[in-house]
């Protein structure tokens, strides 16, 4: 089990889901799966398993795998960070807290071999790409179960001399901190598409460092890049910055239980007061797209609604209106966040933005990242840095955060009538259009209590190699490495994360 | 000819302060088979002298200004560095003052040894060491076989100077240079090498070149002596011209400031001031082995008004029986009766209080001093410590005390560095006189010092002693300064009192072996008595 | 000499239990856990996870628990890398810092004596001061600046080394190493001229160049045993400041070992990662002042036989 | 030396402990310390007019103008948020400053205290007192600054203090060594002869014979202090933006050395400078201070 970004596209180098994402469209398409049926009214999935598909010791895959499996993810005993993915499952939800123990009862059903059967709670049109999600992936049982218990994590399976895995690639070599190798499986279903022999990772927590083994030519691919460097390599010719929108949002978490931020005109004045152009435009190198709300725009065709824009004057009277004009009688503001190059840059702009104005006194305060998720969860804090990454494309995954008592909440924002559309009304929706009327209205909502201050939403940015083809940006960052090949005038194949 | 013949020498030294005229035109000569002695204070260029023949003086800041140095006809002074290279270690050897410091701690003697044969000779490894054992052998190192791997530190001080001679000598050279080879031994040992160096000179017929402050020291063994002073040479002649006929001023200061009186026998006060019974001061070596018995079972008294001299070599114990009764170092058993108070039982304010009633004054006037304090706060110190002075008086009772250790007034304000060995020696007994001690411990407090300056700070003690009423226990490996100085006299043979009486029964009537040796090696006998 | 070895590892041991134990309980009072993280996970969730891992029990259990362990030389798994025990992140991580040390040190000790050397030749000269004023800026010289400095010029501008990495490339190790010893090399550099200024003022010096030894030999044979005795005793205290003080280099040139294991878990709260790389550390920080006390009395045979007793 | 009697002014001669005079006559004879005094009573003068003489506000962003070259306008160019370096350093080394001063002091106080107590009272105090400073050298530093800066708050005096805990150790070694070889010396011997309580003794004795590799010691630590604010700042324990330092001003422009070289070449020589400065500075107050090195 492996959490993080950068894992990810390890684990989905070496393992495969029943459906992937196309890297180009993003669409599901075949992987362990040859094909799927979705009933009449979308609560059963129906998954038709390759026959083809095998693990990378030579067992066929099969759907009681995948029962296994996902009895395993969601086990109460397991701990799994992301069981929350299957819980669009019947009772899926109700096994992992252990209010029911019989997983039978759970909407997963091997009806044969090749056949997976999932039944749903309710409509979820997202649940295919779910698929693609490594925590819905299949693990070989027998290997795991020959080093301890299903759900034992501190087991030496996932070694390299002992892995089985289902992917395009299988594991060479681990070396911590050094590198991780993969190469070519030779009992992939679809090796003949595969184009490389193999591929290495670079671990490494330092994006300087990253760019500049890129630069000598030691990486074909880096999962960032610094933010001085990008205007340097965007000028050049056949520039390898690829940069792309990508399914995330920067935003400030407004503590709405504590004066002054319990008044949503000051929330508002806040958000008003920030020059979102300017600070992308400058501090940012125009690296990201100003976000006026929490949903990234055209989430699968979805745009969110635009409340507010930059407006120094309303923000004042707001402030006002509020209590503290010219930020007189203003009580001071903390804004916390987590050690960061970049957040510094951001949290320094704004106290500036504010200071300007509305003439009021914001102090920062950054934290280190536990330190930080701590005060974050036990709401510690008046302002706090966030960002939230979708998991799949689709605006329910950024709108439930603000349930009433969402474990990602964090605001003290709690609105029934929101938490209704998310939770009820959303779900019964017919059609796509009507189901993003829904979340549009609810995300008005949203915006108009305020309880986050948008500032931007991500984009991916790459440095990639002109040898390297295949690899086009998409909304989810998705790494597929199957279809990536390179120019064989190129040297060998290396890739870093 | 002569083999080495000095023609108005001149060297000074440049240094931020200005030029300073080391050494003044001085002439002499050594004859081949002879030993000339040069005589002077500290400071009088004797040293420097003969370190510029070999190039040894740093330049800069040392510089030589003109003469000539004519060695086997040509002139050392004109030669580059990398001729007289050849001619240092081979041609002309050197031993130094301190035998302690002057051996590579790192390096086996052997080592040490065989490096001047191997470099100048290109001799073998095995025929270097042949030699070395020979010459070993020769200046009396018992089995050089099993010792010439040895380090320095693991021979005793009169070792080493024997290892150093026979160093000097393993290139036979022509000429010795010897730097008060004796003055940090003690006086048998310094008997022991005077003789070393005689013999060997005389066996080899070189010419010898030896420096030293103490007249005494070269009355058996010169052929010529030379007397500086200040740069200059104030005298030249034979033997015994110099000690029956000196002409100039200062040489016949030199001769007189050699003690060689007893002093004259006086009524002691029936009660002692100080009683000693059974004194132990053993120092631990860490577990499983023996403890260093420094001090075994030592008893005496010290009567009022007396001055008890305690004499022995180096490691009799004589220093840490002087350092147990003023509690400086732990007493292991025994007692030390004060005046009638046990100070071994004392501890925090009674001792202190004690403290100011005996006092101690160092041999080395160097390190006794804080460097950092100047005269005025360390002679204050203890004035302001004891409340004897508040802060408005205390300025003048330094004064005072100044004046009564013979210091200038001027120099108040002076740190220790800026004064010779004699004026800092002055600064010390100042501040122990300055609580007005009823007893003072005197630890070898002269023989750091040149006999001139030696000869004064006896006097000054002498005087001291009578105007403060001190009663004294002063240690020294002299006899002859204790007999000028003790009424009564105590002889220390490892950690245990093997002798005592008046200064004129034991220069007479010596009852022990070891007392008569030490009476025997006392420099100069023959010709002072 | 064995006694005192035995003394002062005896001695060691309450110091290195002390450490544990503050380390145990310190880093359990620091905020924040090993399993949270941005996207917090369910209270079911993290209360399995704790169970896996013994979390769940009471604190001085726990204590007790790992001491237990400790004493068969257990240090637990590690929390952040599922699968792996700290024995073995440490066997991964441990031989790269050591060598990377090593080198260091070498590196350190090299460019140090030479410049200390020709500094203490000819104090007050040109050829004391450019040495010792460039020693000053090495002390003062941050390595999260010399390593991108140094990776600027030799790796980007001249193209002469790798950038990163460890062992991958040949010549990857040299920037590292320069840039983790520069510092120690300043220092060594003022410690051999302190040292050896100290010894060329000694008596034994004059003895030697009056036996008409040239100035080579007297430095060679008679002044640099005695003048780098101060240089031998910083060793011990100096390696273990490497060790500790690797990851930012670690960090920069892409290096696996220990120290990035290290800051790795204080922020990843792995605690028995924590507390492991701290307990080996601080032995090897004990055992390494030892290793260069008796180097440095080996050195000085008064010493040694002091200790030979 | 003159026999010569002279008067001596008593008044003069009352004036107590001179040690500190008599070093200061000295170290004004030392060129290079002057110079070195003279550029930090500068630095140290600016820092604090600072808010006075200041050419922009320190806060002031020109966010479109951004980072930019060295000008007419803007002497030292500006950073990314286009606030003038000149300014950014001259607040910044208010910070440095202070902590840089304070945090030695605080390091100074306590290992000078420490070490000599141990050097002085030796054995099984002494061991005790060292194994403790073992105990905090093999301390994980990071997780107890983490939770200092936790449990405390973040403040300045914790700062100083925290910087100071680290620091005191290897003071408190070098202090402890050379009290023992001092310990040794017959002066020592003296004082204790004359009854002086161990306080004093090592107030008065031990400890200004002992500042020499101290002093050095203590101009190698203020920098090294200030490099080592930047790193706590970084974890959050330190000073909070838009505060600045020299320290951090260099590690946020060693992060953009290619592209923005005067944000790191600027705040650098600032602190090159002050380094250089201490260190002629503590050269000379040793051999000021070694009254010994003076004639010889």
């Amino acid at each position: 089990m492996v959490t993080g970004i950068p894992e990810n596209h390890i684990v989905r180098a070496i393992f495969e889901g029943l459906a992937v994402k196309n890297p180009y469209t993003l669409e599901p398409e075949p992987g362990v799966a040859e094909s799927w049926d979705i009933s009449e009214d979308g609560r059963i999935v129906t998954f038709h398993i390759n026959p083809e598909a095998k693990w990378s010791n030579g067992d066929p895959m099969s759907a009681h795998d995948y029962v296994w499996s996902w009895q395993r993810l969601l086990s109460p005993a397991m701990g799994a960070e992301y069981n929350y993915m299957l819980f669009p499952v019947k009772n899926a939800k109700a096994f992992a807290t252990g209010e029911i123990t019989d997983f039978d009862q759970v909407g997963v059903k091997a009806l044969d071999d090749l056949t997976l059967q999932v039944t749903l709670n309710e409509r979820t049109p997202y649940f295919i790409q779910l698929m693609d999600h490594y925590s819905t992936f299949a693990v070989h049982r027998p290997t795991i179960e020959k080093f301890g218990k299903a759900t034992d994590r501190y087991t030496p399976w996932t070694r390299v001399e002992n892995i089985v895995s289902n992917g395009a690639f299988r594991l060479k070599t681990w070396a911590l901190n050094r590198r991780i190798e993969v190469e070519k499986s030779d009992t992939y279903w679809d090796r003949d598409n595969v184009k490389l022999n193999g591929v290495v990772f670079y671990p490494t927590e330092n994006v300087v460092s990253e760019e500049r083994m890129f630069r000598v030519g030691q990486l074909h691919y880096t999962n960032s890049i610094p933010l001085g460097k990008i205007p340097l390599y965007r000028e050049m010719e056949n520039s390898p910055y690829v940069q792309a929108p990508y399914l995330g949002t920067y935003f400030f978490l407004l503590n709405t239980t504590r004066p002054p931020l319990d008044d949503v005109r000051v929330r508002k004045a806040l958000s008003m007061a920030v020059d979102r152009e300017t600070l992308n435009k400058t501090v940012l190198k125009g690296s990201n797209v100003p976000a006026y709300s929490i949903t990234p725009p055209d989430t699968l065709g979805y745009y969110p609604p635009q409340l507010f824009g930059y407006d120094v004057a309303r923000a004042r009277e707001l402030l006002a209106e509020a209590g503290y004009p010219d930020g007189q009688g203003w009580p001071g503001l903390e804004l916390t966040y987590n050690t960061s190059e970049d957040h510094r840059k951001i949290a320094v702009a704004l106290q500036q933005m504010w200071k300007d104005a509305l003439n009021i006194e914001v102090t920062l305060t950054n934290q280190e990242w536990k330190v930080y998720l701590d005060s974050v969860t036990q709401m510690n804090f008046q302002i706090a840095r966030r960002g939230w990454i979708g998991d799949y494309v689709d605006p329910n995954n950024f709108l439930d955060l603000y349930l009433t008592g969402g474990g990602n909440n964090n605001t003290g924002f709690s609105d029934a009538r929101y938490d209704d559309m998310i939770l009820h009304q959303a779900p019964q929706a017919a059609t796509r259009e009507e189901r993003f009327d829904i979340f549009y209205r609810a995300e008005t909502l949203l915006m108009e209590q305020m309880p986050i201050i948008p500032i931007y939403t991500y984009t991916s940015k790459h440095l990639i190699h002109p040898s390297v083809n295949g690899l086009p940006p998409n909304l989810m960052d998705s790494l597929n490495l199957k279809y990536v090949w390179l120019d064989r005038n190129w040297q060998p194949e290396q890739a870093g994360d | 000819m002569s083999l080495l013949e000095v023609q108005n020498l001149e060297v000074s030294f440049v240094t931020r302060n200005g030029t300073n005229k080391a050494v003044d035109g001085i002439s002499f000569s050594v004859d081949t088979g002879k030993i000339t002695a040069i005589i002077g204070e500290s400071g009088s260029g004797k040293s420097v002298a003969c370190y510029s023949l070999l190039g040894l003086v740093p330049r800069p800041p040392g510089r030589i200004d003109g003469g000539r140095a004519l060695f086997e006809g040509r002139d050392l002074l004109q030669l580059e560095e990398r001729q007289l290279r050849e001619i240092r270690g081979r041609d002309i050897a050197m031993i130094f003052q301190d035998p302690m410091t002057c051996l590579n701690p790192y390096m086996t003697i052997g080592k040490q040894l065989m490096e001047p044969l191997r470099y100048h000779r290109k001799v073998s490894r095995e025929a270097a060491r042949a030699r070395a054992l020979e010459l070993l052998e020769e200046v009396g190192i018992r089995d050089p076989a099993s010792t010439i791997d040895n380090f320095p530190h693991q021979f005793s001080g009169g070792m080493r100077q024997r290892v150093m001679i026979a160093m000097a000598l393993i290139n036979e050279p022509k000429l010795l240079i010897a730097d008060e080879p004796t003055t940090a031994l003690d006086v048998t040992i310094q008997a022991q090498i005077l003789k070393l160096i005689a013999e060997l000179q005389h066996k080899r017929d070189i010419g010898v070149i030896f420096i030293s402050h103490d007249l005494a020291v070269v009355a058996d063994i010169a052929d010529t002596i030379v007397v500086m002073k200040q740069g200059k040479v104030v005298e030249t002649g034979d033997r015994a011209a110099i000690f029956q006929h000196a002409r100039d001023p200062y040489t016949k200061k030199l001769l007189a400031a050699i003690p060689t009186d007893s002093k004259p026998p006086q009524a002691l006060q029936p009660e002692p001031l100080i009683t000693v019974r059974n004194l132990c001061t053993w120092f631990d070596q860490g577990r499983g082995s023996e403890p260093v018995k420094a001090v075994n079972d030592v008893s005496f008294d010290i009567h009022r008004g007396e001055v008890l001299g305690l004499v022995g070599e180096s490691g009799s114990g004589k220093s840490t029986i002087g350092r147990s009764i003023l509690r400086l170092v732990p007493v292991t058993s025994g007692n030390v009766n004060f005046d009638g108070t046990d100070l071994t039982a004392l501890q925090g304010r009674e001792l202190k209080q004690m403290r100011r009633r005996m006092q101690m004054i160092f041999q080395d006037p160097f390190a006794s001093l804080n460097p950092r304090m100047t005269v005025y706060d360390t002679l204050a110190e203890p004035l302001l410590l004891h409340r004897i002075e508040n802060r408005k008086t205390v300025g003048q009772a330094v004064l005072k005390l100044m004046d009564d250790v013979g210091l200038a007034r001027a120099f108040v304000r002076k740190y220790p560095h800026e004064f010779s060995g004699g004026q800092r020696q002055r600064i010390a007994i100042g501040r122990a006189l300055a609580t007005r001690p009823e007893f003072v411990v005197a630890d070898e407090p002269v023989s750091a010092l040149d006999v001139t300056i030696q000869a004064q700070i006896l006097d000054l003690m002498q005087a001291l002693g009578r105007e403060y009423g001190l009663t004294m226990l002063f240690v020294s490996h002299d006899l002859a300064v204790v007999r000028h100085l003790a009424d009564r006299i105590m002889v220390l043979y490892h950690g245990e009192v093997v002798e005592q009486g008046s200064g004129e029964e034991l220069f007479t009537h010596p009852q022990q072996a070891y007392t008569r040796q030490l009476l025997q090696s006392i420099p100069g006998r023959s010709l002072l008595a | 000499m064995w006694r005192f070895i035995g003394i002062r590892l005896l001695q060691a041991i309450p110091v290195i239990l002390v450490v544990i134990t503050v380390t145990f309980f310190l880093v359990r009072m620091a905020p924040g856990g090993p399993f949270d993280s941005e996207k917090p996970v369910t209270r079911e969730v993290k209360a399995a996870l704790e169970a896996q891992y013994k979390l769940d029990l009471p604190l001085y259990q726990q204590y007790f628990s790992y001491l237990g362990d400790l004493a068969h030389g257990d240090l637990g798994p590690s929390f952040k890398y599922s699968g792996r025990s700290v024995n073995e992140l440490i066997a991964a991580g441990f031989p790269v810092t050591a060598e990377l040390g090593l080198y260091a040190l070498l590196v350190a000790l090299g460019i140090g004596c030479l410049a200390g050397i020709a500094a203490a030749l000819r104090p007050n000269t040109p050829q004391d001061y450019i040495p010792m004023s460039a020693a000053m800026i090495g002390i003062c010289m941050p390595s999260f600046l010399l390593g991108p400095l140094l990776v600027l010029v030799f790796g980007i501008y001249l193209d002469w080394l790798p950038v990163s990495g460890w062992g991958d490339i040949p010549g990857d190790k040299i920037l590292p190493s320069l840039t983790l010893g520069s510092a120690y090399a300043a220092y060594i550099a003022r410690l051999s001229r302190a040292g050896m200024l100290e010894v060329l003022n000694q008596d034994y010096i004059r003895t030697a160049r009056a036996k008409g030894l040239p100035q080579w030999q007297v430095v060679l044979k008679h002044s640099l045993r005695g003048g780098m005795i101060p240089v031998v005793a910083f060793l011990g205290p100096a390696f273990a400041g490497l060790l500790a003080g690797s990851f930012v280099v670690e960090t920069i040139f892409q290096i696996p070992g220990l120290g990035r294991f290290y800051v790795q878990a204080a922020f990843n709260r792995d605690y028995t990662m924590i507390l492991g790389t701290t307990v080996f550390l601080s032995v090897l920080i004990v055992l390494f002042n030892l290793l260069s006390d008796i180097l440095a009395a080996w050195m000085n045979p008064r010493l040694r036989a002091q200790y030979g007793k | 030396m003159t026999s010569q009697q002279t008067i001596v002014d008593i008044s003069q001669a009352e004036q107590g402990t001179s040690l500190w005079h008599d070093a200061w006559l000295r170290l004004r004879r030392n060129r290079l310390a002057v110079l070195g005094l003279v550029v930090l009573v500068l630095f140290t003068a600016i820092a604090l007019l600072t808010p006075w003489i200041a050419p922009y506000s320190y806060q002031a962003q020109n966010l479109e103008l951004g980072a930019s070259p060295p000008s007419a306008a803007h002497w030292l160019g500006t950073d990314i948020f286009g606030r003038d370096l000149l300014t950014q350093i001259m607040y910044g080394g208010r910070i440095s400053l202070a902590v840089g001063f304070v945090a030695t002091s605080v390091a100074l106080l306590i290992g000078v205290t420490w070490g000599a107590i141990a050097g002085y009272v030796g054995g099984r105090t002494d061991a005790v007192m060292m194994r403790l400073v073992d105990i905090l050298y093999a301390l994980p530093f990071m997780i107890f600054i983490v939770l200092l800066s936790v449990v405390f708050g973040r403040n300045m005096l914790l700062l100083f203090l925290a910087i100071g805990a680290v620091e005191w150790l290897t003071m408190a070694r070098i202090m402890r060594g050379q009290v023992q070889s001092l310990r040794q010396q017959e002066f020592v011997e003296a004082a204790i002869s004359l009854g002086l309580s161990p306080a004093t003794l090592i107030r008065r004795h031990l400890v200004p014979n002992a500042l020499g590799p101290i002093i050095v010691y203590t101009t190698l630590t203020i920098p090294n202090v200030m490099l080592l604010e930047a790193f706590l700042s970084f974890l959050g324990l330190g000073i909070q933006p838009p505060q600045t330092s020299w320290g951090l001003l260099i590690s946020y422009g060693a992060e953009t050395m290619e592209e923005y070289p005067w944000l790191l070449i600027f705040p650098g020589l600032a602190l090159a400078i002050t380094l250089f400065s201490l260190n002629f500075l503590g050269d000379g107050l040793r051999d000021a201070l070694d009254v010994r090195g003076a004639k010889d």
